[in-house]
């Protein structure tokens, strides 16, 4: 129990975890688009909690909105939109598959020597920095809407122009001619 | 004389009321009523102003009036030829003093006759409220050159005549020809006026005003500011002269700028009478008498002057013997006249120059028109060979022109008389041998006007059937100048009888000689035997003339015998004939040589400047990737090739590469990333 | 093995790798172009699993910032990318990737 | 009564406006051509209408720049958004506003396809030309300088003749060359004004590009650098003027591009090279211009004869007019490199002088042009007698072009060489063979076009010009003829800057004048 307790974090972690790469091995190994919404959809709620973890409690939620919500359901109209017998693929993995794997064992051998020697130093508690607004502790969410509405100004409004640009030309692509 | 600015004015309101405002609204009788109105208003304005300036205390202390309408060109502070700086300024104003009172009245005089008398002759015409707007304009611009009190007013008029001649020359100008000698005349006439510039510059340069007062007063003070050595090697004083007699031998037709005049008598003939004969060619006259003080302090100027009017008074009164236009012999018979003014102004008599200037207004003005009037009557007919025995049917036309004749001859107490001998006695004082080429010229002058008088008007009829049942008298709208003049003609000289011994009632040299500056080389006089001879001589030349013109064309023998004498010389004929080929010489270099340096240019242009240097550098960067092109094509895909023999599967790999498979090409952006985070991450860690 | 539990960045940072490299395997091989799709969405959000490691590890507020952002365009492009194949699905009745080789040399 | 222009900013309302006209045209319908173009003509004539209020209220005798607008643009590396006028750049700003009426009243009928993009582009264009005679930062000066090269290479592109890619890129390639060797001198300045670059010392002044300070600064930049930077903008400007050998752009830019834009290039751009030897060359870099103004002048006079002689070699009217260019701005730049007042007054005035003339010149082609399609001078003939009225305005502006007095071109011209004869006789003579050689030129075009029989069937029915093209063409008339009679305004305006100038390039005007005015003070104020 001492264990847990002690560890309760990092077992949610590897926990989650876990269950983050296997919903991602299923995106990418089930011949059912439906099914591989579905496990990517675990995929984001795993790395949700995971965020969590590190004390985004903000973006976690953002990422259950609009991951979970927004773009989960896009997908999921897409997929009911288009014709089931068309979806399934005549040859799940193209003509290279193997080539692929290598050269993803390749970056994985260069983000291995890449990780190893260094260490992080990590801070004990949850930092300051991500609830405190000018110096008093107030929470996430005001400390991101601080930063973001004032330092970010800019590029948030540019992000929403984008954002509009991408809705227009959704908009534009899905039309019938 | 408050008004003085009104009389250029007038014409040109007049110009503006017939070309922009009215145009034809109020038909042919309002045109010419505002046209020859507002030339008569300026005659009356200009009466006035010389009574005025008679009467006033200016003239009796012998001083200008001068009148500033407002700053022109106010053109800024620049460095003198002294190392100061002055604030060059134009102003816009006018000037009356004996020298303009002449000229102002001469202008405005013979101009508001020749506007009477176009009435009638331009009434068949088309464009005839075109005539009169351009006719206006030109009235305009010779008072401004005759009234203006600094050198750039004077040349505002000097352009702006230079124009209206351009335009009337060109009248006619649905035909080939009178619009090609408008223009030669404007450019031949625009050669000059670079020089005339040129002289301008030099004086603004030095003295920092164009003002003929204060210039005038300066140099008069103090001679030797023009006398230092200049450019060149000239004098100030030269080099000004000079330039000014090159803009005036543009203007007045003398030699080398001279072969535009004849051309242009492709104008309609009242236009050759005013224009081209009693106003705007004697500008180059004026302008010299003008600046007489800087004439005075530049001998070598003045010698060449002297020369220049010598050698083209003989040079045109030889051509005009050989020519059968009448309008064509009147022109050469102007260049000659003309010639007899610089003659004088050359060798000092500038009052004589003016004084010859005014009778040969009168004269020449009314043998234009007679000369219109004759062509009238022949419905266009210009060739002399095809007149003869006009007299009976234009009876007044003949007499004027007879009296016309006489004057220029130089007959006994007509005005010509008077003006050309009081030339001939100050060059004979001056230079003997001038005076010959004077005397002779003369000789030529009675010689070929009585031939022109003879073959027109006496003699068989040799023209057309039809013509000759057109034939009649010019309407009482034309004979009227024409007998105005002629009065003209025969009385103008009278104002200038010469001095004869103790008996000094020559007016007209009293008048004019107040503007005559007595600072270096002036006039010589001759003594009273010596200029009662010169006088019998040149009536005994001109008689001789006249003797000439009589045996060989006068009487009923029709042309036969004057054809038997120009047979005889072939060669100097054929080459009278053809003006000498002053005009093939000028087309065979000048203009034919300006021609082929713009054409010549132009290839150089579109050839070397934009063909070899811009297109080449185009070239140049075209040619380095073609020549990158051909190692590719031959050094690496040859090295391609030699791969492709050696191993057709490797060759085939690398165009698999090429498959448009977005899958494909995610890959090997992934090894390529995988590469890049490789070198970055672990080469980068390492160092 | 106690370093092993302490999870740190270095845990995330592997796990942000994991996911990185099932997402490229996915999109290269897969060949449902709705599938491609989703893998794209997998690699995005691995990076997003870096900021927030980093941010933390740091203390430094702005790769929480950033990962918003991060969100945001993955948003967009999914909508613009499921546009994309919503129109090749009519003009090909098809989503399969090399049914559309206009790229092809 | 114009008071309230001190109120705004002026300046900037007048630059602005076109571009705010170009915006609002984005959102109207482009099938409406007809209330497109009332609606742009309407713009362009506000806008002239509210510039015209800077000549009542701006000082001649006051300060040298006025209606000044200063605010901070991008403080990281010192650039300000500088806005003023001088009486030069006043000139030039009317010149361009009316233009900018006109050639608009010009196309109405000229262009008949994408009218909507040309509207757009020409106000642009407005904007751009205007900025660059405001603009008091150098960095300012040069984005506008740039922006209006793009408009002009597609209008030219666009709109124009058959061969207009051609032109249209080599006007392109050509200014752009010449802006960015331009750009590399500014930066000379600039840094040598700061903290200075590659081994030279700065002068450790706050980073700038403020053209005022520059002008402070010109003694103490060493001759060598002041040449090496004088030949800089030399390239940029002379590129510009077009000043020989680097005039072959023009003609082929003339000839393609459409009437408004043939106007708007010969009006107003070309004068931006003129411009930028008066406001920067001189100024700034008064060793350098010492140290090349023989070869300044030469270039000057080889223009002057050359673009005259070439000219008369022309069988195409546009091609004539736009090598008569070459020879007028040749007169311009030789009266700025006389270096005194008189020079620049009249270079500047001839500045002025050949916008309205030539502007109107290739107006009058743009005429026949509409009506025959056609611009070879051989096709003509006899116009005279079908078109009396356009003869008759042809032939004032030719007048004009060629210097006549009475009209705008002889002051200039006159002003010109009296001040080039000062500094150096030979000078002006050579440049006066210019005039003759005009006369021969624009004489030879007029009478073949105008005069002789009427022997081309096709121009039997031309019809004489309408109310439009009176309307447009009468302002200049009237211009030419008040400039040739009454210039002193003009001169008054010009009065002070071009003292300012002079001052600055020449140490012996500066000295005498200062002296003249302590020992008889106060004379000759108005």
């Amino acid at each position: 129990m001492d264990f847990l307790v002690a560890h309760g974090s990092s077992i949610l972690f590897f926990l989650f975890a876990l269950a983050a790469v296997i919903g991602a091995l299923g995106v990418v190994t089930l011949r059912n688009p439906m099914f591989g919404a579905v496990s990517l959809l675990v995929t984001f709620l795993c790395v949700a909690v995971l965020f969590l973890l590190r004390h985004a409690e903000f973006v976690a939620i953002v990422q259950i909105f609009v991951y979970g919500g927004g773009i989960m359901v896009l997908f999921l109209f897409v997929i009911m939109l288009v014709d089931q017998h068309q979806l399934m693929e005549s040859d799940k993995y193209g003509g290279h598959w193997w080539l692929a794997v290598l050269a993803a064992l390749l970056l994985a051998a260069v983000f291995i020597t890449a990780f190893l020697p260094v260490s992080f130093a990590d801070p004990p508690v949850a930092p300051p920095a991500f609830s405190n607004v000018e110096g008093v502790a107030r929470g996430n969410s005001e400390a991101i809407a601080w930063s973001l509405y004032r330092q970010y100004l800019l590029p948030f409004e540019i992000v929403s122009v984008f954002l509009l640009v991408a809705m227009i030309g959704a908009v534009v692509l899905g039309r019938k001619q | 004389m408050r008004w003085l600015w009104l009389i250029p004015v007038l014409p040109f309101l007049g110009a503006f009321l017939n070309g922009v405002v009215l145009r034809d609204r109020l038909g042919k009788k309002g045109v010419w009523m505002v046209a020859c109105g507002s030339v008569l208003a300026a005659l009356l304005v200009s009466v006035l102003a010389i009574s005025g300036y008679l009467g006033s205390e200016q003239y009796s202390a012998h001083e200008p009036f001068e009148q500033s309408v407002y700053e022109w060109i106010p053109a800024g502070s620049m460095g003198l030829d002294d190392g100061s700086f002055a604030d060059v300024s134009v102003e816009m104003g006018f000037l009356l003093d004996p020298l303009s009172c002449v000229m102002l009245f001469v202008v405005t005089f013979v101009g508001f006759w020749i506007h009477w008398f176009s009435v009638g002759y331009m009434d068949h015409e088309p464009g005839f409220q075109r005539y009169f707007t351009y006719l206006n304009l030109f009235m305009g611009m010779m008072l401004m050159l005759v009234l203006g009190n600094n050198y750039l007013v004077t040349f505002v008029g000097w352009e702006g005549v230079g124009l209206c001649s351009y335009l009337l020359i060109g009248f006619y100008f649905d035909e080939e020809f009178p619009p090609y000698a408008g223009r030669k005349a404007f450019i031949v006439n625009r050669v000059g006026d670079l020089a005339f510039l040129a002289g301008m510059f030099a004086l603004v340069a030095h003295f920092g005003t164009l003002n003929y007062e204060k210039l005038f007063g300066t140099i008069e003070a103090e001679p030797a500011l023009v006398q230092g050595d200049y450019v060149l090697g000239m004098t100030l004083a030269t080099f000004v002269t000079l330039a000014l007699f090159i803009g005036a031998t543009g203007k007045s037709a003398q030699i080398p700028l001279h072969v535009w005049l004849p051309d242009a008598m492709a104008g309609p003939t009242p236009v050759s009478a005013l224009i081209h004969a009693a106003t705007m060619v004697t500008a180059g006259v004026y302008i010299v008498v003008r600046s007489n003080v800087l004439y005075q302090l530049a001998h070598g100027t003045s010698e060449l002057v002297a020369i220049i009017g010598a050698l083209t008074a003989i040079f045109a009164a030889t051509i005009g013997l050989a020519q059968t236009d009448i309008k064509k012999v009147l022109a050469y018979s102007t260049v000659s006249q003309l010639g007899y003014m610089f003659l004088a102004c050359g060798v000092g008599a500038y009052t004589a120059a003016i004084f010859h200037l005014m009778t040969h207004a009168f004269f020449k003005g009314l043998m234009f028109l007679g000369s219109g009037s004759v062509i009238h009557a022949m419905s266009g007919e210009q060739d002399m060979r095809k007149m003869g025995g006009l007299k009976e049917h234009l009876p007044w036309t003949y007499r004027t022109f007879v009296a016309g004749t006489l004057a220029i001859a130089g007959a006994p107490l007509l005005a010509g008389f008077f003006s050309k001998d009081q030339i001939l006695a100050a060059t004979w004082a001056d230079h003997k041998l001038l005076w010959v080429v004077g005397l002779v010229t003369a000789g030529l002058t009675a010689c070929y006007m009585f031939r022109l008088l003879f073959m027109t008007f006496h003699g068989p009829f040799r023209g057309s059937e039809e013509q000759h049942h057109h034939l009649h008298e010019s309407p009482p709208s034309m004979t009227i100048p024409l007998i105005v003049l002629a009065v003209g003609a025969v009385f103008s000289g009278y104002v200038g009888i010469p001095k004869l011994g103790s008996i000094d009632i020559n007016v007209f040299d009293h008048f004019v000689g107040q503007v005559v500056a007595h600072v270096g080389h002036g006039e010589h006089h001759a003594s009273l035997g010596i200029e009662l001879f010169l006088m019998a001589l040149s009536v005994v030349v001109a008689f001789a003339g006249w003797w000439l013109a009589r045996k060989y064309y006068g009487g009923d023998r029709g042309l036969a015998e004057g054809e038997r004498w120009a047979a005889k010389f072939p060669t100097v004929h054929r080459w009278l004939f053809n003006k000498y080929y002053v005009d093939e010489a000028y087309d065979a270099t000048a203009v034919r040589g300006t021609w082929a340096c713009a054409r010549g240019l132009f290839r150089f242009d579109s050839k070397f400047i934009d063909g070899v240097l811009v297109n080449g550098s185009r070239h140049l960067t075209v040619g380095i990737s073609l020549l990158s092109g051909f190692f590719d094509k031959y050094f690496v895909d040859g090295l391609v090739n030699l791969v492709g023999v050696v191993s057709q599967s490797g060759s085939r790999f690398f165009r698999r590469l090429q498959t448009g498979l977005v899958s494909q090409y995610a890959l090997v952006l992934l090894i390529g990333m995988a590469m890049l985070v490789w070198f970055y991450v672990v080469v980068g860690l390492r160092r | 093995m106690s370093t092993l539990l302490d999870v740190g960045t270095l845990h995330y940072l592997v796990l942000s790798a994991l996911l990185f490299l099932i997402g490229t395997i996915g999109i290269v091989v897969r060949r449902n172009m709705i599938t491609v799709l989703m893998s794209i969405e997998l690699v995005l959000n691995s990076v997003n699993i870096n900021l927030i490691a980093f941010s933390f590890s740091h203390g430094d507020l702005t790769g929480q910032i950033f990962a918003i952002f991060t969100i945001a365009v993955a948003a967009g492009e999914a909508a613009v990318g499921l546009g994309i194949l919503i129109a090749l699905f009519r003009l090909r009745q098809t989503t399969e990737l090399d049914q559309a080789r206009e790229l092809s040399g | 009564m114009f008071d309230w222009i001190h109120n705004i900013p002026i300046l900037s309302v007048v630059t602005y406006l076109p571009l705010v006209g170009a915006l609002l045209i984005l959102f109207m319908n482009k099938e409406s051509g007809g209330s497109i173009r009332r609606f742009a003509t309407l713009v362009a004539f506000v806008d002239f209408l509210i510039s015209l209020p800077l000549w009542f209220e701006f000082e001649r005798t006051g300060e040298l720049f006025q209606f000044r607008e200063s605010a901070s643009w991008i403080p990281s590396i010192g650039v300000r958004y500088e806005f003023g006028i001088d009486g030069i750049s006043l000139l030039l700003v009317l010149l361009t506003t009316l233009l900018g009426v006109i050639s608009f009243l010009s196309s109405w009928s000229a262009i008949g396809e994408r009218e909507k993009e040309y509207y757009i582009f020409m106000l642009l264009l407005q904007t751009g030309m205007l900025g660059v005679f405001m603009a008091m930062d150098f960095f300012l000066f040069y984005v506008f300088w740039e922006v209006m090269l793009v408009p002009m290479y597609f209008l030219i592109g666009i709109w124009g003749g058959p061969r207009k890619l051609y032109a249209a890129i080599k006007f392109f390639l050509y200014t752009l060359v010449g802006s960015v060797v331009m750009l590399l001198g500014v930066l000379a300045l600039y840094f040598y004004n700061s903290s200075g670059l590659l081994g030279f010392e700065g002068l450790g002044n706050p980073r700038t590009f403020a053209i005022l300070q520059f002008h402070e600064i010109s003694a103490l930049i060493p001759p060598s650098m002041q040449w090496w930077i004088f030949l800089a903008f030399f390239v940029g400007f002379a590129i510009k003027v077009p000043m020989f050998p680097f005039h072959t752009w023009l003609p082929d830019a003339h000839v393609e591009a459409p009437t408004a834009g043939s106007v708007i290039l010969a009006g107003v751009l070309l004068k931006m090279g003129t411009y930028g030897f008066v406001r920067f060359s001189l100024p700034i870099l008064p060793e350098g211009t010492r140290a090349l103004l023989p070869w300044m002048v030469a270039l000057s006079l080889i223009g002057i004869i050359y673009g005259a002689l070439v000219a008369m070699a022309q069988k195409d009217m546009k091609k004539l007019v736009a090598y008569s260019s070459v020879s007028h701005l040749g007169f311009v730049m030789l009266g700025i490199f006389a270096l005194n007042s008189a020079g620049l007054n009249g270079g500047i005035l001839q500045m002025i002088n050949h916008g309205l003339s030539t502007g109107a010149l290739f107006l009058l082609v743009g005429v026949i042009y509409e009506r025959r399609h056609t611009r070879m001078i051989a096709d003509y003939g006899g116009l005279s007698s079908k078109m009396p009225l356009f003869a008759t305005v042809f032939l004032i502006i030719t007048m004009a072009s060629i210097g006549l007095p009475t009209l705008n071109g002889f002051v200039g011209e006159f002003t010109i060489l009296v001040g080039a004869f000062s500094r150096t006789w030979w000078w002006a003579l050579v440049g006066a063979i210019g005039i003759v050689l005009g006369a021969a030129y624009m004489l030879w075009m007029f009478q073949r076009v105008f005069f002789g029989p009427l022997d081309n069937p096709d121009n039997e029915d031309l019809e004489d010009l309408n109310k439009r093209e009176l309307l447009y063409l009468m302002p200049l008339v009237i211009l030419c003829f008040w400039i040739g009679l009454y210039p002193k305004p003009f001169f008054a305006i010009l009065e002070k800057p071009v003292d300012y100038i002079v001052r600055r390039v020449d140490a012996d005007y500066a000295a005498n004048v200062d002296v003249a005015a302590v020992t008889a003070p106060a004379e000759v104020s108005e």
